[in-house]
């Protein structure tokens, strides 16, 4: 059999920085293929030469074994080659119709009820509800994610990449989506399939590539391969199970309680308490409104009822000012617009939430302070940069992350609200950031971690507070839960308590 | 006695319009390049002006080089007010005389002489005459003016409101409103339909510039409105002939802007190569054109200026020959 | 209610201008005597006919989150060019007349258009420059001589007042009727075909839309090069309107037309908005200018300033309008579930 | 290193040559009178391009600036022709300018509405105003004192509007680049809702730097009154197209986030530097128009990198 698509020596600078060299892969019909290596490993850049977004520094891109040039995301679109990419692309003007057949190109005439029919089919079919009249700006992330897994779906397409497609999606989608990969593959479709999930990754893929530094470093069929080989490929050493339980470090000590909080038609009647040095994990389904109970306690959200008390007073916050005042940190999941300036620098980026710290007396910043906060989390957090003075945006999508979590960490709060801490985090790095959060509480810190993933909510949680459309179901202790505990309330199969 | 100019001496002037692209300008620049021919001056003349949008700054900053490069001198039509004041007189300081024509420097100041193409007095006798005319004695009647910052057009203005008081046979004249059209087609246009529906019983636009009288008198004959609202003022004959055949405008008056540069021209050669002194009484023969005074300026206290008048009113009967 | 909740924010956004301009003539009808009648439609159609054509451009590119500053330089060139091939050849076939306006502004609005898709250049810089390049242009060409009515065709300058059909004392006239056209035509064209919706995607998210496959590039230059050819259009109804063409012609026409987008609540920052409400948006101006002259309470002097004011409380009850109505719909769909 | 092959090394290269051209080709250009002049014609421009870097770099625009500089100049000189003392008449111009500013952000940073139409409509407002107090009059002879500070040197031959550029440049300079005040205004252009989160008061900030551009357009009408000597209402009218033109050819993007003082000041250069020779060899008008329309061009013609262009991502207000 011929590969459908296939990369022979490309190499791809940016500048100074190879974020390819000398990389060859093969895709076959109808196989899923996954790609793993860590954050920065190249994997985005690869795919961006497969759809024709980047152009090769060196080597040749074939189809169906001639060689190609992809001028662009067109060219390679014709050639049935689609990709979802690992940030949502949205149109936020545009409603959830129009986002998803907005590449089609058969028709001059659009026929409005027909694409909506359409579109609510292939909601439907990644097992999910979404009204497709709504406007994309609205939509979370999770939603758009759909809406892009959607507008790849509506196209015939020969070789479908994914980059990782489940980073911010919950257990139930995320299951869908690989019911499809797979029955997409049965069709032969070559699925490309990029995720930090190694769990994943052996649940679905024939074959997977291990790319590090740019460079190929294996590929095996599924069978020939186990989790613990792949992990030392990708990183080149031995990671501790970073999946165990650690010991909670939870003091008596009430840090906030929170009772009855409602916030008008979106959530009502939340109601906990987090002990100093506690880790509360909050679980549920894409729309359960986690999220938005974040953002209401970080004050970027305007509360319609209930008390919060914090630190032994109540607390009323109307402002991200005031709590960051009052100690509290906000980790969005939503890098691009809500986590960091793109176009800035790292370090700017990190002194952020806390440049206050970094004026004299006459408002001016002291740059030597800065720069020597900035390289130690550079060196702390293990952020791969040659220095801290470029942009942002130029980073991978894992060390973006974890100039994120600097940024907050390096506020000392004393309650860190992390929402999808290791979204788009590699193993080694999804091992760091965990010691990271239990790091910070061992040391006196109180964390509320949002996260979609269940071994990791299981792995940090000390007890688990689980949503479901706006409403609290549940808090369990952590030796009660389980992944089918959990998913049995966010699902609703289980009711309240 | 009359000074006879000496021709042939260097002296390098500027001509300096509001600003570019307007045509009675371009045929102040011929009389003037007429001038500059007839006088053998081996300096150069030079036609040079500012944009439309840009106009006070760019002639500001046109007078002040002149300075710099020691120009002998620079004919102005002014578009900048009194704040062109600073630069002229330190461009005459640095030995560049300042002769303004067709519109002056309004204080006076900075200016050697302003060669007037008419007494500004007059022009106010001679629209109101127009009005009289045409509204048959009485009548309402309004102003389409430039915009409200054109010196000269607000001194004509002024003038006529001056003769229409002054005469008891203008006393059924009602002036009800000034209005602006900003010296643009579209503006003027929609500003003198905007008057009629303003006063339904208007009987007359007066309108001292030539943007604004051609796009007063295409409205009133775009809606059918000729028979009942006249429209006189200030116009160029080639523009304004149909209107005046067809009866939309059946007066108005102009001067001979050839005429206006080449005498500007003469004045300021002749301040230039110290020929003139600019002192009031200076009597001198302006080629073609004949002898020149210059006198104190009526409208301006401590201001000199130079007459050339008349003007003409044209209509019906000498408005096609002018067009040519 | 239930109405609300079918609308799109489109829709609710024209309605929201809607009432507003009924708010204004209600005001002004209260205000000036003699001021409803046919002769108020027959001036504000005949004088907002260009702007609206300026404006539909404008709108084009401002879609794809871009701005034309050059349109008023390339309305006076068109008018002029237009002009001066009419006087020298007065014979010329009407269409092929219309066809050199249409193709002097696109040739325009092409260089615009390459300058910004494919040199990269932010377009207003681009636009910005080559309005003062075009006027320059207009200034050299011109040669300091004007266009006069008399040197026109009688069926040129005949043309935007010939009355199409009248209903009562409204007239439709040919001016207005033909840009009117080119509105509708526009406006079915953007909602209803497939490579329009390129136009939205590419302003909503420039950097989604070169992934998702489309040619972000040719976009962005399609909508100058139609910017280009709407003030082609626009330049000679703006010879046949007044006759007289100067270096002036145009002048201030870009902001003016950025005011009717904007008033007519076109997104500034791209994505999303319609010709429709731009179309509104300059009528809504060019109400409250002409009506203004002719309210006696605000003296000569006044006016512009009482405009100013006007144009930001238009824009401001507009946009908490639409917001307000935009999250009632919210709601209603919200129960409805 | 860096620097060298950055846009303002690229600037500075044109001013050079630019610079040398003049003072072979006109011979009048290096005199001190010349150079003086130069800037003395432009200073107005070149403060409101100071103030229009922090506008920019916030992501928002202010087109109200000439028409503010008018209404301040007008207000001068009506109160000044009221018989009002000249020193408390500027004081009462400059709060205008800040009330003014106070205005345009107001309604763009709480009221949500994009500073593009806001400042648009109080373009025509401001302008108005003006107009509503001058009518069709100029108004001339402000008091000696005042009209020696615009015309003539203050220290040697250097005038106060110099003096004034100097320094108003070396503060804002330290507070754009050197500040907490700059850093959160460089963050805010590149991507409000951070700022919103990292605890920024966003729309206290925008209004400042409003209030800001207001200030200073009042300040610059002062300067142009005491310059020219006589205001009337069209004063500094279609300015503030010259003064954007001045900040984006110094590289200041226009989607905010970018840019810097430094480039504002070699554009400012080289504008100033390239009229005045054009002047100088009598090249005037359209053709002078022309030639920096085609610099701004040809200025960013020039490769960029590919995160120049910045955040895709709208400044839109959270509700
Ligand atoms: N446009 C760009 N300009 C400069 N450098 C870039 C660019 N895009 C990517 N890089 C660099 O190339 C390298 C590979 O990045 P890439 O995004 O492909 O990583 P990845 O494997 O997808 O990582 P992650 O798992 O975090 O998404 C990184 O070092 C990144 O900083
Ligand atoms: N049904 C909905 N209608 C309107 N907005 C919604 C809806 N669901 C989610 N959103 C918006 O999306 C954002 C995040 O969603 P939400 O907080 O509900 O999800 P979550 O529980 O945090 O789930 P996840 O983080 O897994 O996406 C919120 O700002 C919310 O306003
Ligand atoms: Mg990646
Ligand atoms: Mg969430």
């Amino acid at each position: 059999m011929n590969p459908v698509l296939a990369l022979r020596a490309v190499s791809k600078n940016f500048g100074m920085t190879a974020a390819l060299t000398d990389m060859t892969l093969e895709l076959f019909p109808g196989e899923v293929h996954a790609i793993v290596g860590e954050n920065g490993a190249g994997k985005s850049t690869m795919i961006k030469i497969m759809t024709g977004i980047h152009q090769p520094s060196a080597g040749t891109v074939e189809v169906d074994g001639a060689p190609v040039v992809l001028s662009g995301s067109k060219a390679a679109r014709l050639r049935g080659v689609a990709a979802i990419y690992q940030e949502p692309m949205v149109f936020p003007d545009l409603d959830v119709t129009e986002n998803i057949f907005i590449s089609a190109t058969s028709g001059l005439l659009l026929n409005r009820p027909a694409m909506r029919r359409r579109a609510r089919e292939l909601i439907a079919r990644i097992g999910m509800t979404l009204d497709v009249d709504r406007i994309a700006s609205g939509l979370s992330l999770a939603e758009q994610q759909a809406v892009e897994i959607a507008r790849a779906l509506s196209q015939d397409v020969r070789v479908l990449i994914m980059d990782e497609p489940t980073a911010s999606l919950s257990a139930h989608e995320a299951s869908e989506l690989r019911r499809i990969a797979r029955a997409l593959a049965a069709d032969g479709v070559s699925v490309v399939y990029i995720s930090h999930r190694l769990e994943e990754v052996f649940e679905l893929a024939n074959r997977v590539s291990v790319i590090r530094d740019g460079k190929h470093i294996s590929t095996k069929g599924i069978a020939d391969t186990n989790p613990q080989t792949l992990i030392a490929e990708m990183v080149g050493r031995e990671v501790g199970n970073y999946f165990t339980k650690m010991p909670s470090t939870a003091t008596s000590e009430t840090l906030i309680s929170v009772q009855g909080l409602s916030v008008d038609g979106v959530f009502e009647n939340i109601s906990f308490d987090i002990k100093r040095g506690e880790v509360l994990a909050m679980a549920g389904l894409i729309g359960a409104r986690r999220t938005d109970v974040a953002l209401a306690l970080f004050g970027m959200l305007k509360t319609s009822a209930g008390q919060v008390t914090y630190k032994g007073q109540p607390l009323q916050i109307t402002s991200s000012r005031q709590a960051i005042d009052a100690g509290i940190a906000y980790v969005s999941e939503d890098r691009r617009k809500m986590g960091l300036a793109m176009a800035l620098p790292i370090r700017w980026n990190i002194t952020l939430a806390t440049l206050q710290k970094y004026l004299s007396p006459m408002g001016l910043i002291n740059t030597g302070a800065e720069v020597a906060t900035a390289w130690d989390y550079k060196k702390k957090l293990n952020i791969r940069t040659p220095n801290t003075d470029i942009a942002v945006g130029l980073l991978s999508g894992g060390n973006q992350q974890k100039v994120m979590l600097a940024k907050w960490l390096n506020m000392a709060p004393d309650l860190l609200i992390v929402d999808e801490p290791t979204r788009g985090i590699d193993v080694g790095a999804k091992a760091e950031v965990h010691a990271l959060i239990r790091a910070f509480t061992a040391a006196g810190g109180t964390a509320l971690v949002i996260s979609s993933d269940l071994p990791e909510v299981l792995a940090l949680g000390d007890r688990i507070l689980v949503m479901r459309e706006g409403r609290q179901m549940a808090i369990i202790n952590h030796e009660d839960a389980s992944q089918e505990s959990i998913m049995a309330l966010a699902t609703g199969q289980k009711d309240a308590a | 006695d009359t000074i006879k100019l000496e021709p042939g001496k260097e002296t390098n002037m500027v001509l300096l319009p509001k600003f570019l692209g307007i045509l009675v300008f371009d045929q102040a620049n011929e009389g003037a390049q007429e001038a500059h021919k007839e006088l053998g001056n081996p300096g150069k003349l030079e036609f040079t002006g500012p944009t439309p949008e840009n106009s006070t700054a760019g002639q500001i900053e046109i007078m002040t080089t002149a300075g710099t490069q020691k120009q002998g001198a620079v004919m102005l039509s002014n578009n900048a007010g009194d704040q062109i004041v600073p630069a002229a007189e330190a461009a005459q300081a640095a030995g560049t005389k300042v002769v303004t024509w067709d519109s002056p420097i309004p204080g006076g100041k900075g200016e050697s002489v302003f060669v007037a193409q008419v007494d500004f007095g007059s022009i106010g006798t001679v629209m109101a005459d127009m009005a009289l005319n045409i509204l048959g004695g009485k009548g309402k009647m309004a102003v389409l003016s430039a915009t409200p910052d054109a010196s000269n057009q607000n001194a004509w203005i002024e003038s006529m409101k001056t003769a229409l008081a002054a005469d008891p046979k203008y006393k059924d004249i009602e002036l009800v409103d000034v209005v602006y059209g900003d010296d643009q087609a579209e503006v003027s246009y929609n500003r003198a339909l905007a008057l009629v529906d303003k006063y339904p019983d208007l009987g007359l636009i007066m309108s001292p510039t030539t943007v604004g009288i051609q796009a007063s008198a295409k409205a009133m004959q775009d809606e059918g409105l000729c028979d009942k609202v006249k429209v006189s003022g200030l116009g160029l004959p080639s523009e304004m002939a149909s209107y005046t055949m067809n009866g939309c405008a059946p007066e108005f008056a102009l001067w001979d802007f050839r005429d206006l540069g080449y005498l500007t021209y003469f004045t300021s050669y002749g301040l230039a190569t110290g020929q003139l002194k600019g002192e009031i009484g200076e009597t001198f023969t302006a080629g073609r054109m004949g002898d020149y005074t210059i006198e104190a300026d009526p409208g301006r206290e401590g201001a000199k200026r130079i007459l050339m008048g008349p003007f003409t009113v044209y209509n019906k009967d000498n408005v096609e020959a002018a067009a040519k | 209610m239930g109405l609300i909740s079918r609308l799109s924010p489109a829709a609710l956004r024209i309605i929201a201008l809607l009432a507003v301009l009924a708010i204004v003539v209600i005001f002004f009808a209260v205000q000036i005597e003699g001021y409803l009648n046919g002769r108020l439609f027959n001036r504000i159609s005949s004088s907002v006919a260009i702007m609206a054509l300026i404006a539909t451009g404008q709108t084009l590119v401002i879609l794809t989150r871009n701005i034309d500053l050059s349109v008023g330089s390339m309305v006076g060139f068109a008018a002029f060019a237009t002009g001066s091939i009419i006087t020298n050849n007065p014979d010329l076939n009407p269409l092929l007349l219309v066809l050199y306006a249409a193709v002097v502004g696109t040739a325009f609005g092409m260089v615009n258009g390459a300058l910004v898709a494919y040199a990269r250049v932010p377009s207003i810089i681009v636009t910005l420059a080559t309005m003062a390049l075009y006027r320059s242009f207009l200034v050299e060409y011109s040669d300091a001589k004007s266009i006069t009515t008399s040197g026109l065709p009688a069926w040129l300058t005949d043309f935007p007042n010939m009355p199409v059909f009248s209903i009562g004392a409204m007239e439709f006239r040919a001016g207005f009727t033909a840009s009117l056209a080119v509105v509708i035509i526009v406006h079915l064209c953007l909602t209803r075909l497939r490579p329009a919706r390129a136009l939205f995607a590419v302003g909503s998210n420039p950097e989604a839309a070169e992934m998702a496959g489309i040619d972000a590039k040719r976009v962005v230059f399609a909508a100058f090069a139609l910017s280009g050819l709407m003030a082609g259009l626009a330049g000679f109804m703006f010879l046949a309107r007044f006759g007289t063409i100067t270096v002036v012609a145009g002048l201030g026409f870009e902001l003016k037309s950025v005011a009717s987008s904007v008033v007519g609540g076109v997104n500034i920052f791209g994505g999303s908005g319609s010709v429709i409400g731009a179309f509104l948006g300059a009528i809504l101006v060019d109400l409250l200018e002409t009506s203004l002259v002719r309210w006696a309470v605000v003296s000569e002097f006044w006016r512009e300033a009482v405009l100013g004011a006007l144009i930001l409380a238009a824009v401001a009850t507009d946009t908490i309008l639409s917001r307000r109505l935009t999250r009632l719909r919210a709601t209603k769909k919200g129960d409805a579930k | 290193m860096s620097r060298l092959f950055s846009w303002e090394g690229f600037l500075f290269a044109c001013l050079i040559v630019i610079f040398t051209f003049n003072a072979v080709a006109a011979p009048d250009f290096l005199s001190i009178s010349n150079q003086i002049n130069l800037f003395q014609l432009s200073i107005e421009k070149i403060i409101l391009a100071l103030v229009m870097t922090f506008v920019i770099i916030n992501a928002e625009i202010d087109l109200s600036v000439g028409s503010m500089m008018g209404l301040s100049a007008c207000t001068f000189g009506y109160l000044h022709q009221m018989g009002m003392p000249a020193a408390l008449v500027i004081l009462i111009c400059l709060c205008i300018g800040v009330a003014g500013g106070l205005f345009n952000g107001w309604f763009t940073a709480r009221l949500g509405l994009p500073s593009l139409v806001v400042t648009l409509a109080t373009l025509i407002g401001f302008r108005g105003l003006a107009r509503v107090m001058l009518e069709d009059r100029g108004i001339g002879g402000f008091p000696d004192w005042f009209a020696a500070l615009g015309q003539k040197g203050l220290i040697g031959p250097i005038p106060f509007a110099l003096i004034s550029f100097v320094v108003l440049f070396f503060v804002l300079y330290i507070l754009l680049e050197r500040s907490g005040f700059g850093r959160k205004t460089y963050v805010i252009g590149s991507n409000r809702d951070v700022a919103d989160f990292a605890g920024i008061d966003t729309a206290r900030h925008k209004i400042i730097i409003f209030t800001m551009s207001g200030a200073a357009a009042a300040f610059a009408g002062l300067l142009y009154a005491a310059r020219v000597g006589a205001v009337r209402g069209d004063v500094a009218s279609g300015f503030e197209l010259d003064v954007i033109t001045i900040v984006l050819l110094g590289g200041v993007s226009i989607f905010g986030g970018k840019g810097s003082l430094v480039g504002t000041l070699l554009s400012i250069l080289i504008v100033l530097n390239l009229r005045n020779g054009m002047a100088l060899l009598s090249i005037t008008g359209h053709i002078q128009t022309g030639v920096i329309g085609l610099l701004l061009i040809a200025s960013v013609v020039i490769p960029r990198t590919k995160l120049a262009t910045p955040s895709f991502l709208k400044p839109e207000v959270t509700p």
